[in-house]
């Protein structure tokens, strides 16, 4: 009994090793086949599906084996990116999932849920997903992708290796069969990132593997309001409390940030104080603070398109592999980003009056990703920086849980501005989280970053600095002094408001000493993409979409 | 259908009209507007007109306006904003550089 | 009973030759040059005579289809169609050079658009229907009377290139299958996301963006709707004679693209253009002086 | 508030309308006409529920540059994609015409002196007519090109083409027909926008999201290597200022020499280009680059600086088939 996973495991490999030819290679056309060999009804399977690269050539082959052999599977895995991984259950291939975010596919999800096609498990984190891969979500198959592969099964993954390691790991160990998408097959692979004996099938993709250049910010579509907060960030935040170890996320409102080190934050004489260490994706808007010596050290969670070679030239910077390429580990990345940074900053499509937030609307089921695991204080972190520390001791609530114990806190920052597109209100009395789980029949509304995570919130009236606050009326007060001339903003009492600037809870850009007249987009270290690819030494080559010479 | 127009007046402060007979800032871009002030006999008031494709935020201008106006101190001015879709921060903002531009002295428009 | 008198659209050679006196057209030759007939074979072009006097004319042919150029068909005018136009031009301003009387340019117009191709805009179709549309500005105030037949489509940049630039524009009636706008109202609406019926409601009293020979004789557009196509070449006749007198008594200003701008707000179209030339003239008055001195 | 020196080093590229008018003329000389004060926006667009502007999206007015007196239009693509209407069209037409009188008149009491005669500077953003009020923007155009003609012998008529829309649709023949063109690498002159050519081609022969491809098909590059722009600048307020300073400093009869089109020969010189076109069938710019004696640095000429460009690529002399 205690033979059995090993067991099925060998019957498997074994009823398919007629597709196998030289080595673990088995034909691009014999691809369907092998899946029905090897996958049994309701396993648990991976299909790699990341933030950016996708086994798109796996998952379509899925939606296309023979539903009365492969049936009812369970789907646990990162990303919902594209349309096969949904197709397979209108095909009755999948019935339940477990996964971290949905980008694209948020509201056909959301559809499917509704008429019933998906039974839906676990929205998660990241890292709260690959947690579970080693406890009681672990696949029975994993479907990966990699750049080449030799005969034996050693995978090199290169830039973007992103969730393979820990899918791979997960799955092989507990006796499960892993499967590779490659987009080549070479003799000698340039570095090993997954050893031959963790792989059981190699199939040579007919093309490569779908990556999106998901973190790609062109500067020209950069607005003055992006600079007025980018500016109020840097110097109500970065610039007070030190921020050296960060995480920025995908906006826009990060990207300006990056692009005014070289010219507002030298302007503060902030070099080599703020912003040395990163945790993020290779951010083309990053190059011009790199080549500025701004940065000492960024890890990757991925990779993206076009950064390849910039990436490769600057080891001093990235973490790079033998080979002399990035080798981006999206588990240990998030790690770095729960445990090591300082300060996460993040845009939001709502906060509720006590500063709750959400990216949830009625019709669309989004997930997670990365974010709440970076956007919360790290309650396990023991390691003390001066800016974790000053955080914890303005803290007006520690006292009330800890007593006289001192205690660092992260910055946790939400930066947006009070109205969205349309005139839709960023600051709401209730999410429409809270819908979106009654319709999906969730137990609780999903929470991208709950607002007692939260420190800060930056507006275009200011910062509040919700963290000083010293109960949750407060908080409210606070917020309330921000939401400019939304319904919540305007029930801000105007007395309670010059008490918090008085106390420092909230300070407003006239506060903070900065003139709105400068928030012009002439700050910007590279306006274009091509100054970019300038700043770059022409080793930055963006995609076609993104090149405008 | 018909671009919607709204007027407001407020009353005036104590800094005055602008210096130049007019000043004019801002391109009527997507998300953006244009700001021209006209220096005005309003019997010390200040008088906003306002052309947007937008409906039913009448409240959220006048009040955005009048907190302008009252922290300018202008009076006798006549602003029209010929808007596109800005945010109340937007708005704000180039009320803001307007105001800075029609104070300045120097160079003729 | 009289015959109804059928469509022209997309044929541009039979109109041409309705126009011109029978049997006049010699294909390809102006004065004493020759064109070379291969090239661009949607423009049809040649010399004929009308009421007994020479004039060039120059006709879409929607029967033909440019071999070199693929996009080029259905009296889609291509690079070498605009280049042979502009060629037409000169060579009609060389023949009469030397003479006091400039014979006219006949412009019989069917044509959908300008060649909207990848290699075209490599070598920059812009090129070619500007060189024509100078070519026709030049001649017109060389003395060579112009006048443009609308007798199928004259549709946005091809009406541009081939029919705005004349003394005087003549259009048959809509109810005869002429097309005259920038682009169907149905892709007006699609492009700036309006509602059809919104700008089919709107077009009854605005002929701003409206489609129709009609709308555009409004807007001053075109000076004469000729309403049966057998009139056409007595009132060409009838407009030339009275370009010749126009621009023997130097009124120039009653001729041309900027006339019509005048004629627009006199029929009540274009009443915005005058105030915008009326106050840069006022203002303007005031800065001469110190730009001059 | 920014001064005009700082103005000088602006890019050309990011600014808008008026900051290019105010800007490139000499330092305090620019003087509206028709200006937002005037409050003539559009009368066609209220109806239709678009947003309108004071200046109707074209910037008119004089100036000076250098001390001579110069009528500069600039058009703003920000505001409904710098589409020609009946109001900015008019705007177009009143400066050509302002021009013309106030020539007529330095001729005769400056017989002998170009440089106090008044030139006309356009600054290109437009992708054409305005399809809100398309017939009054076509009728303009035609006008305008009237204009240009009427110019000629006269004064010089300069096109400045470096803003983020380019020049297309009616006003990509317009920005040729006058004396000369003056291009960034950013500016993009042609008829036809890219999404037109793809839905008529198809994407495999033309990817209108491929802006590498846009940009070797009509960017200033291109134009400039094939001889349709006279000059290519650096994106900057000054380069392009100095390079039209430069022009106007010359005798007309030089500057017209410049034209790209407009003459018999001209035509000629095309027609062999057609021919050449005809019989190269080029996939991609890099084929007709490399036919004008650019093999060996087709391929990188886009990612070449403007200096480096300038240095090295060989631009076409004349007819086409060489």
């Amino acid at each position: 009994m205690s033979q059995h996973l090993k067991d099925d495991r060998s019957a498997r490999i074994q009823s398919a090793t007629h597709l196998m030819n030289q080595g673990k290679l088995v034909d691009t056309a014999d691809a369907v086949s092998l899946l029905e060999h090897v996958i049994q009804p309701g396993d648990k399977v991976n299909i790699e599906g990341n933030n950016q690269k996708q086994a798109d050539f796996l998952a379509k082959c899925l939606t296309q084996v023979n539903p009365e052999i492969v049936h009812s599977l369970h789907i646990v895995q990162s990303a919902i990116a594209l349309d096969n991984h949904l197709d397979i259950f209108e095909k009755g291939i999948a019935k339940k999932i477990d996964f971290s975010f949905s980008g694209p596919q948020s509201e056909r999800l959301a559809r499917f849920v509704k008429e019933g096609k998906i039974e839906l498990g676990n929205i998660h984190t990241y890292l709260e997903l690959y947690a579970r891969y080693f406890v009681d979500l672990t696949p029975r198959i994993a479907m990966v992708a990699a750049v080449q592969a030799d005969i034996h099964g050693n995978l090199y993954t290169g830039f973007n290796t992103e969730d393979t390691p820990v899918i791979v790991e997960a799955t092989r160990f507990k006796q499960g069969i892993v499967i590779a998408q490659v987009n080549e097959i070479v003799e000698t692979l340039p570095r090993v990132d997954i050893p031959g004996d963790w792989v059981d099938f190699v199939i040579p993709s007919p093309n490569p593997f779908y990556v999106e250049p998901l973190f790609t910010r062109d500067p020209s579509l950069i607005t003055d309001a992006h600079v007025l907060r980018a500016m109020i960030a840097l110097k109500g935040i970065y610039a007070e409390y030190g921020i050296k170890r960060l995480n920025h996320g995908i906006g826009f409102d990060t990207a300006t940030i990056e692009l005014l080190l070289p010219t507002y934050g030298e302007e503060l004489g902030l070099k080599g104080k703020i912003c040395t260490h990163f945790v993020l994706n290779p951010h083309p808007t990053l190059i011009p603070a790199i080549e500025s010596g701004w940065v000492e050290s960024v890890y990757c969670f991925g990779g993206e398109v076009g950064m390849e070679e910039y990436v490769k030239a600057r080891p001093d910077i990235f973490f790079l592999g033998p080979d002399g390429s990035l080798r981006s580990n999206r588990g240990f990345g998030q790690v770095a980003g729960h445990y090591s940074i300082d300060l996460f900053i993040g845009s939001s499509l709502q906060i509720d009056q006590y500063g709750n937030s959400s990216t949830a609307t009625a019709g669309r089921i989004a997930g997670f990703g990365g974010g709440p695991n970076m956007g919360c204080d790290a309650r396990g972190r023991r390691h003390v920086s001066e800016a974790w520390l000053k955080c914890g001791q303005e803290d007006g609530m520690l006292q009330g849980r800890c007593g006289t114990m001192p205690r660092g806190r992260r910055l946790v920052v939400q930066m947006l501005e009070t109205f969205g597109e349309k005139w839709a209100p960023s600051f709401v009395e209730e999410l429409d989280a809270w819908k979106l789980a009654e319709a999906a029949g969730f137990d609780i509304p999903p929470v991208m970053i709950y607002g007692d995570d939260l420190s800060h919130i930056i507006t275009e009236e200011g910062i509040a600095y919700l963290h000083k606050c010293k109960s949750l009326k407060q908080r409210q007060e606070a917020i309330r002094a921000i939401a400019g001339y939304t319904a919540l903003g305007m029930a801000a009492v105007e007395s309670e408001t010059a008490a918090l600037r008085k106390e420092g809870i909230v300070k407003t850009p006239e506060d903070l000493g900065i003139d709105r007249t400068r928030a012009n987009r002439s700050m910007l270290a590279a306006k274009n993409m091509r100054e970019l690819v300038r700043y770059s030494d022409g080793l930055y080559k963006p995609p076609a979409r993104f090149r405008n010479w | 259908m018909a671009l919607h127009n709204m007027t407001f007046t407020f009353p005036g402060g104590s800094a005055g009209s602008i210096p130049k007979p007019f000043s004019h800032t801002g391109v009527v871009g997507s998300g953006d507007l244009e700001a021209l002030f006209t220096k005005a006999d309003l019997k010390g008031g200040v008088e906003a007109q306002v052309t947007t494709p937008v409906r039913g935020y009448d409240a959220v201008w006048e009040k955005v306006l009048g907190r302008f106006v009252a922290e300018s101190g202008l009076s006798d001015v006549k602003i029209h904003l010929n808007d596109n879709n800005a945010t109340p921060f937007v708005v704000t903002l180039r009320l803001k550089q307007a105001l800075a531009e029609a104070m300045e002295r120097g160079e003729a428009s | 009973m009289t015959q109804r008198p059928k469509t022209l659209v997309g044929k541009g050679r039979e109109a041409m030759l309705n126009i011109i006196d029978a049997d006049s057209f010699i294909d390809g030759k102006i004065g004493d040059a020759t064109l070379d007939t291969n090239l661009g074979p949607g423009a049809l072009i040649g010399t004929a005579t009308m009421s007994g006097e020479t004039v060039t004319v120059i006709t879409n042919d929607a029967k033909a289809r440019n071999p070199r150029f693929p996009v080029v068909y259905a009296g889609i005018i291509g690079l070498e169609e605009a280049y042979k136009m502009a060629q037409a031009v000169y060579l009609t301003m060389e023949a009469d050079k030397n003479l006091p009387k400039k014979r006219p340019l006949v412009l019989v117009i069917d044509s959908p658009g300008n060649a909207p191709g990848k290699v075209e805009e490599f070598f920059g179709m812009n090129l070619a229907t500007g060189s024509y549309q100078l070519a026709l500005a030049e001649a017109r105030t060389a003395g060579h009377p112009i006048i443009a037949m609308i007798v199928g489509r004259a549709i946005s940049g091809a009406f541009l290139c081939h029919g705005l630039q004349a003394d005087r524009i003549l259009a048959l009636p809509q109810t005869l299958g002429t097309m005259i706008h920038v682009m169907p109202l149905s892709s007006i609406a699609r492009i700036t996301k309006r509602d059809v019926e919104l700008l089919e409601t709107l077009s009854q009293t605005n002929p701003v963006f409206a489609s129709g020979a009609g709308f555009f004789y409004k807007l001053g557009g075109l000076e004469e709707i000729i309403e049966d196509p057998a009139d056409m070449p007595k009132a060409i006749v009838r407009h030339i004679q009275e370009i010749y007198k126009l621009k023997s008594e130097g009124k120039w200003n009653e001729l041309g693209p900027c006339s019509r701008g005048t004629l627009g707000t006199a029929r009540g179209g274009r009443v915005a253009r005058k105030k915008v030339l009326d106050l840069m003239q006022t203002q303007y008055a005031k800065l001469e002086e110190a730009f001059l001195a | 508030m920014t001064g005009w020196n700082d103005m000088q080093t602006r890019s050309f590229y990011e600014s808008n309308a008026r900051e290019r008018a105010r800007y490139l003329l000499d330092a305090g000389s620019f003087r509206e006409l028709a200006g937002p004060e005037a409050q003539l926006s559009s009368p066609h667009l209220p109806v239709l529920d678009e947003a309108i502007s004071f200046d109707d999206g074209v910037v008119a007015g004089l100036g000076k540059i250098n001390g001579r007196p110069v009528f500069i239009l600039s058009q703003e693509g920000r505001f409904i994609g710098g589409s020609v209407g009946e109001v900015g069209g008019a705007k177009m037409v009143g400066v050509f015409e302002l021009a013309l009188k106030m020539h007529e008149k330095a001729q005769v009491k400056y017989p002998n002196d170009e440089s106090r005669w008044p030139a006309i500077v356009i600054s290109f953003e437009t992708g054409g007519v305005r399809l809100h009020e398309a017939n009054a923007g076509l009728l303009a155009h035609a006008e305008v090109m009237e204009l240009i003609q009427a110019c000629r012998g006269k004064i010089p008529v300069l096109s400045l083409v470096g803003s983020k829309l380019g020049c297309f649709g009616g006003m990509g023949f317009v920005s040729v027909a006058t004396d000369l063109t003056i291009v960034s690498e950013l500016g993009r002159i042609g008829l036809t926008g890219p999404e037109v050519i793809e839905e008529v081609l198809g994407k495999r022969e033309f990817d209108s999201a491929d802006r590498g491809l846009i940009y070797r098909t009509t960017g200033g590059k291109h134009r400039y290597l094939m001889g349709s722009a006279a000059y290519l600048v650096e994106d900057s307020i000054a380069a392009f200022r100095d390079k039209v300073a430069a022009v106007l400093a010359e005798p007309y009869a030089k500057i017209a020499a410049k034209r790209a089109i407009g003459t018999p020969t001209l035509v000629e010189e095309q027609l062999e280009l057609t021919a050449l076109a005809a019989q190269l069938k080029p996939k991609d710019a890099y084929d007709i680059w490399a036919h004008f004696g650019n093999e060996k640095i087709a391929k990188s000429i886009p990612d070449l600086s403007t200096k480096e460009f300038l240095q090295q690529v060989k631009i076409r002399k004349g007819g086409g088939v060489s």
